[in-house]
């Protein structure tokens, strides 16, 4: 088996999701039944999608396992791959490698209260995560969930309507919050994610979890609010990204020390970082 | 049937008569110094060569390897209008590689290559075929390179761990040693004769002289146990790294270096996917998309490099570090930066955390 | 070889030359069609890696028009571009490509006539050379032998 | 002289260039005029020495000056460098070098070039009688490296201090350029499979463009994704074309200081295609980069009747 070589997929859909046209989620199908099933995933691994010709880029999966046959991926407009992506149509044709890295670690998080923090494009893997646990089948799986999620401005929040759909719930409470914004109608959080964290987010009860999905500084602040809400080095999750390209733990790129990201994570633990160089 | 013997004169009959069952690869000359190469027909290895520039990994790994094909739509020429095609690489012949003239630290170091190749998650089919169809015909060091610590790096120039064969230089002819099964295969397809128990001692001697020669610095002890943090945060590397200059001569030179690049090309409508050679010591081999880099400045690359090779390496395998002290780095570095250095710092840096701690 | 029909990259500055070959075409005047044709602000903006990508990629001659010298849009745009070129083309030829697979023109935006003139010369001149052979980049399409 | 006494002439001239570099390096670091100094010191290889950042009166001992100097310390003064010499400091940094004669022309263009002002390095500068050739050491053979041998500049072009009295400059009628001639009168096939030759064992490390001086660019058209100019093969192509890109961007700026070629593991005589350019600078625009701070480089300058017999 040549693990470099992706699986073929179509484009069945393109939904453009920010109003600066940056991001954009894909929906793929697979062209064979064997490769659908092959890839196999659960919430926060990522896929190499792969466009023959021109690269491969590292993404997390945006959909549920529950989505499937379908799988889904939001790509932010910055790089060549990502480029060429955005100007390729349904029905188009490419190649999709994966599903790699170790996903969030669901035997941890079962029973436990969940605390879902994420700002920008790093929210697609949350997504896929919240997406899963409220199909009716799980949701008993999981206590309580809280969901932080900040974007710079209301027209940049990523999958408005299934935001929506939660807020409409009354098993999961959602915290929307954008930098700023000049919409006097705007009935949600203004302000930083950190910020808001620390005035909506349940205090550590030895029972939550805290996954953190996020640019480097809103990680940064978040951390020590935590801290202060008292959660522990175990009890938070991080989801990273490193450059890399095989994704399959050989080309060495993406190490944080002796971890690779590719294969040891993306999800780490603060206190597996903390043992890290922290070079991400 | 454990000593073996082969006249000089005879080397060449004998790896023809090999050549029937294998293909064979060793050192011979190529621009200013020797390189390992697949031989052809007739083509003999230079074994009185000293050490090759580049290291023999790249008869498992080359510098570029198309991992499949693809065809673009002929039309457009572009991607996306029809399923790509994803043709498999033609498949090289499984025919097994007999490497004549084989340093053991380089053998060595193709073991310390598996480790990354051959995961439990996932094996390199490319590495693998070849490493498995692979005979080592090793060539022992009867007078190591200054620069070479092999045996200081857990192999040395009578290694056997990691060769089929051992062969050593004594004036006239070779003799050596059968250690695998693969050897005495090989050796039995090149007829080569038993040798006597003369040669075994002659054997054990040229070893004996070769290990007093060979330098057994740097120490490394302490970097085991020392703290990954305690090490990264050294106060010496910005000094350490000040005169290298960021290029990848150590990391393409060096036998246990693995890191890879992949890069698509296309020529009217066909295309490849390439694995290349890559080096961490390139700031385009860490930078993210947007621009970000966690080893922006170029000590906190030749920090990594070090760190991966000493420590994150040893820790994560505990198969010793991942040098085999062959020396190449130390030779051919334009900044003339010296490995042994860089271990003796650490290790210096490993000692003084470790008296702070106790009392 | 009376059947080769060479490729040629053309880099047509926006000011002169471009109009020049816009002129030909409006006056009819015919030149061979084995033309693709750039267009570029100033000759002075070509570098060699530009002209080395069109070569690698398949072109067989590199042709780049300016304006004559005194009249480049920037002033003095195209004496830059002079001297750079003539460095190159030694450089290239020194090297062993064939110097006339880069040609080099001056022709203002009236001279119709001269474009469709030296594009005749231009088309004359490489097809005599043959299919370019050097500095163009082949498939890695068979595994590296190993074994 | 014979050979022998020669050299011993030399040494003793490098050893007191060596003193005379650490008594100035000492003196600027301790009355405060530089932040640092960038010079030689003793590497752990006999005929290697290393680029080191002396910043106490102890680091200025360790700086030394022989045969072995054979990087071009201009290389290292990055705009990073600079800012972090002087952290700390409300002041730009100011950093010492020790440069020889090509090293000067080297840091002229660089300050033409605005990669740092003049009064931000203190050069100290070395009249230079040539270094040995790495390759030809490594067969046992001491032999001066071959950018030395043509050699326009021994002393330096410009210079804050001098370490050593100026050495005579060598014959400025001398043919200079047999080299580039003896390739010239090759037929074209010939000179293909020259240089073909020449770069066969290029792996792409970019020692040598690290290594320049002159090769600066925040971004190498090598590494360039859109468009991706040249693939990262080592193709014979993708090879020479990054060959033939880098020696054409120096050209008119290179001073033939031979830091590529003695960066090269693998010893691949690279100059050959700058020594091209070199010549045709001078003989066609009169031009030897680096040699005047007065005067832009090459390519940064232009004559009405500058060459164009190769223009329609």
């Amino acid at each position: 088996m040549n693990p470099y070589k992706p699986f073929n997929v179509k484009i069945r859909d393109i939904l453009t999701e920010t109003e600066d046209k940056s991001l954009k989620t894909f929906t793929f199908e697979f062209a064979s039944p064997e490769d659908e099933a092959a890839f196999d995933f659960t919430c926060g691994q990522f896929g190499m999608l792969s466009i023959p010709g021109v690269g491969e880029i590292p993404i997390g999966i945006a959909s549920s396992p529950t989505e499937k046959p379908v799988v889904k991926f939001t790509v932010f407009k910055t790089g060549r791959v990502t480029t060429h992506l955005h100007n390729m149509k349904p029905g188009d044709f490419m190649g999709i490698r994966g599903p790699m890295g170790n996903g969030f670690p669901m035997g941890r998080m079962e029973k436990k209260n969940l605390l879902i923090i994420g700002g920008g494009f790093a929210f697609t893997t949350l997504r896929s995560l919240v997406e899963m646990i409220l199909q009716p089948q799980n949701r008993d799986r999981f206590g309580t969930v809280d969901v932080i999620y900040g974007a710079r401005t209301p027209g940049m929040l990523l999958y408005r309507d299934e935001l929506e759909a939660w807020e409409k719930r009354s098993d999961i409470n959602v915290h929307i919050t954008v930098d700023g914004t000049d919409d006097p109608d705007w009935a949600y959080h203004t302000g930083f994610v950190p910020m808001v964290t620390e005035s909506c987010a349940p205090k550590a009860d030895g029972n939550t979890m805290a996954i953190v999905c996020g640019p480097p500084v809103m990680i940064k602040f978040t951390r020590p609010v935590l801290r202060d809400l008292g959660y522990g080095d175990e009890e938070i999750l991080m989801s990273l990204e490193n450059r890399m390209k095989c994704g399959i733990g050989m080309c060495g790129r993406c190490n944080i020390g002796q971890e690779l990201v590719c294969g040891d994570g993306p999800v780490f633990t603060l206190a597996q970082l903390n043992r890290t160089p922290g070079e991400f | 049937m454990n000593m073996i013997r082969v006249t000089k004169q005879a080397v060449a009959t004998a790896l023809a008569k090999a050549s029937k069952s294998y293909a064979i690869a060793g050192p011979v000359k190529a621009g200013a110094g020797h390189e390992f190469r697949c031989l052809g027909q007739g083509q003999v290895p230079d074994l009185e060569y000293t050490h090759t520039r580049l290291s023999p990994k790249s008869l498992l790994f080359p510098q570029a390897e198309p991992m499949f094909h693809f065809k673009l739509p002929e039309t457009t020429g572009e991607p996306g209008d029809t399923p790509p095609a994803f043709l498999e690489a033609e498949s090289f012949k499984e025919a097994p590689l007999a490497v004549v003239g084989l340093r053991p630290w380089d053998a060595r170091a193709l073991d310390l290559l598996k480790l990354n190749f051959d995961s439990p998650d996932y094996t390199d089919p490319f590495f693998i075929k070849r490493y498995n169809a692979m005979v080592r015909v090793g060539l022992a060091d009867i007078h190591p390179d200054p620069e070479n610590f092999s045996l200081a790096a857990g192999s040395g120039p009578f290694d056997e761990a990691s060769v089929d064969i051992l062969l050593a230089d004594a004036g006239d002819a070779f003799i050596g040693k059968v250690i695998t099964g693969k050897g005495r295969d090989f050796a039995g397809a090149a007829g080569f004769e038993p040798g006597s128990p003369d040669d075994a001692k002659a054997f054990a001697a040229l070893k004996a002289a070769a290990e007093k020669e060979a330098d057994i610095l740097p120490a490394c002890d302490r970097i085991n146990d020392a703290d990954t943090l305690d090490l990264y945060h050294a106060d010496f590397w910005e000094a350490a790294a000040f005169s290298c200059i960021n290029c990848g001569a150590c990391t393409f030179a060096c036998p246990t270096c693995w890191c890879f690049d992949i890069q698509d090309e296309v020529n009217q409508g066909k295309g490849v996917r390439l694995r290349l050679w890559d080096s961490c010591m390139t700031d385009l081999y860490s930078a993210h998309a947007s621009g970000h880099n966690p080893r922006e400045k170029g000590f906190q690359r030749f920090r990594n490099r070090f760190m991966h090779k000493l420590k994150y390496f040893p820790d994560k395998y505990g198969a010793g570090i991942m040098c085999v002290g062959c020396g190449r780095c130390i030779t051919q570095c334009p900044g003339g930066i010296d490995i042994r250095e860089v271990m003796a710092a650490m290790n210096a840096a490993a000692a003084t955390v470790q008296q702070e701690v106790s009392p | 070889m009376s059947e080769f029909q060479p490729k040629i990259v053309t880099f047509l500055c926006n000011w002169c030359s471009y109009g020049a070959a816009d002129l030909a075409g409006v006056s009819r005047f015919q030149y061979p069609p084995n033309m693709r044709i750039i267009r570029i602000p100033c000759s002075g903006r070509v570098s060699a890696k530009m002209i080395l990508h069109a070569i690698r990629s398949g072109a067989d001659g590199v042709w780049i028009s300016g304006c004559h010298p005194g009249d480049c849009h920037y002033i003095e745009g195209n004496y830059y571009a002079r001297r750079k070129f003539y460095l190159l083309r030694e450089l290239l030829a020194h090297t062993g490509l064939e110097p006339d697979r880069l040609q080099f023109s001056w022709i203002s935006s009236a001279e119709g006539v001269k474009f469709a003139q030296v594009a005749q010369e231009v088309i004359q001149t490489i097809t005599a050379l043959g299919p370019a052979q050097r500095l163009i980049k082949q498939m890695p399409d068979a595994v590296a032998e190993v074994a | 002289m014979t050979t022998a006494t020669k050299e011993r002439a030399e040494n003793a001239l490098q050893e007191k260039i060596q003193e005379k570099i650490r008594g100035i390096a000492a003196t600027l670091l301790e009355n405060g005029t530089v932040d640092a100094v960038i010079g030689y010191s003793r590497g752990s290889l006999s005929h290697m020495t290393r680029a080191i950042m002396a910043k106490t009166r102890e680091d200025a001992q360790k700086l030394v000056f022989n045969s072995h100097c054979r990087m071009n310390l201009a290389a290292y003064l990055t705009p990073e460098l600079m800012e972090k010499a002087c952290a700390g400091k409300d002041r730009a940094g100011k950093v010492a070098v020790v440069a020889k004669g090509c090293d000067s022309r080297n840091m002229v263009i660089q300050i033409q070039e605005n990669r740092y002002a003049r009064d931000q390095v203190h050069i100290i500068g070395v009249p230079c009688t040539g270094m040995l050739d790495k390759a030809a050491l490594a067969r046992g053979v001491e032999q001066e490296q071959a950018n030395c041998a043509t050699c326009i500049r021994r002393n330096p072009v410009i210079h804050d201090d001098l370490a050593g009295d100026p050495v005579p400059e060598t014959d400025p009628d001398k043919d200079r350029f047999a080299d580039v001639a003896k390739i010239e009168a090759m037929a074209p096939p010939e000179k293909a499979a020259f240089f073909d030759d020449l770069v066969s064992g290029c792996t792409r490390c970019y020692a040598c463009r690290n290594a320049c001086p002159l090769c600066y660019c925040p971004t190498c058209f090598v590494d360039e994704a859109r468009p991706q100019w040249v693939g990262k093969t080592v193709d014979p192509t993708d090879v020479m074309t990054y060959h033939l890109v880098r020696a054409f961007h120096d050209a008119g700026r290179c001073t033939d200081c031979g830091a590529c070629e003695a960066a090269c593991p693998m010893d691949i005589p690279m100059r050959h295609f700058t020594r091209k350019t070199i010549r045709d600078t001078v003989t066609a625009f009169g031009c030897e980069a680096g040699t005047d701070p007065d005067k832009r480089p090459a390519l940064d300058r232009f004559e009405l009747k500058d060459p164009e017999g190769f223009i329609r």
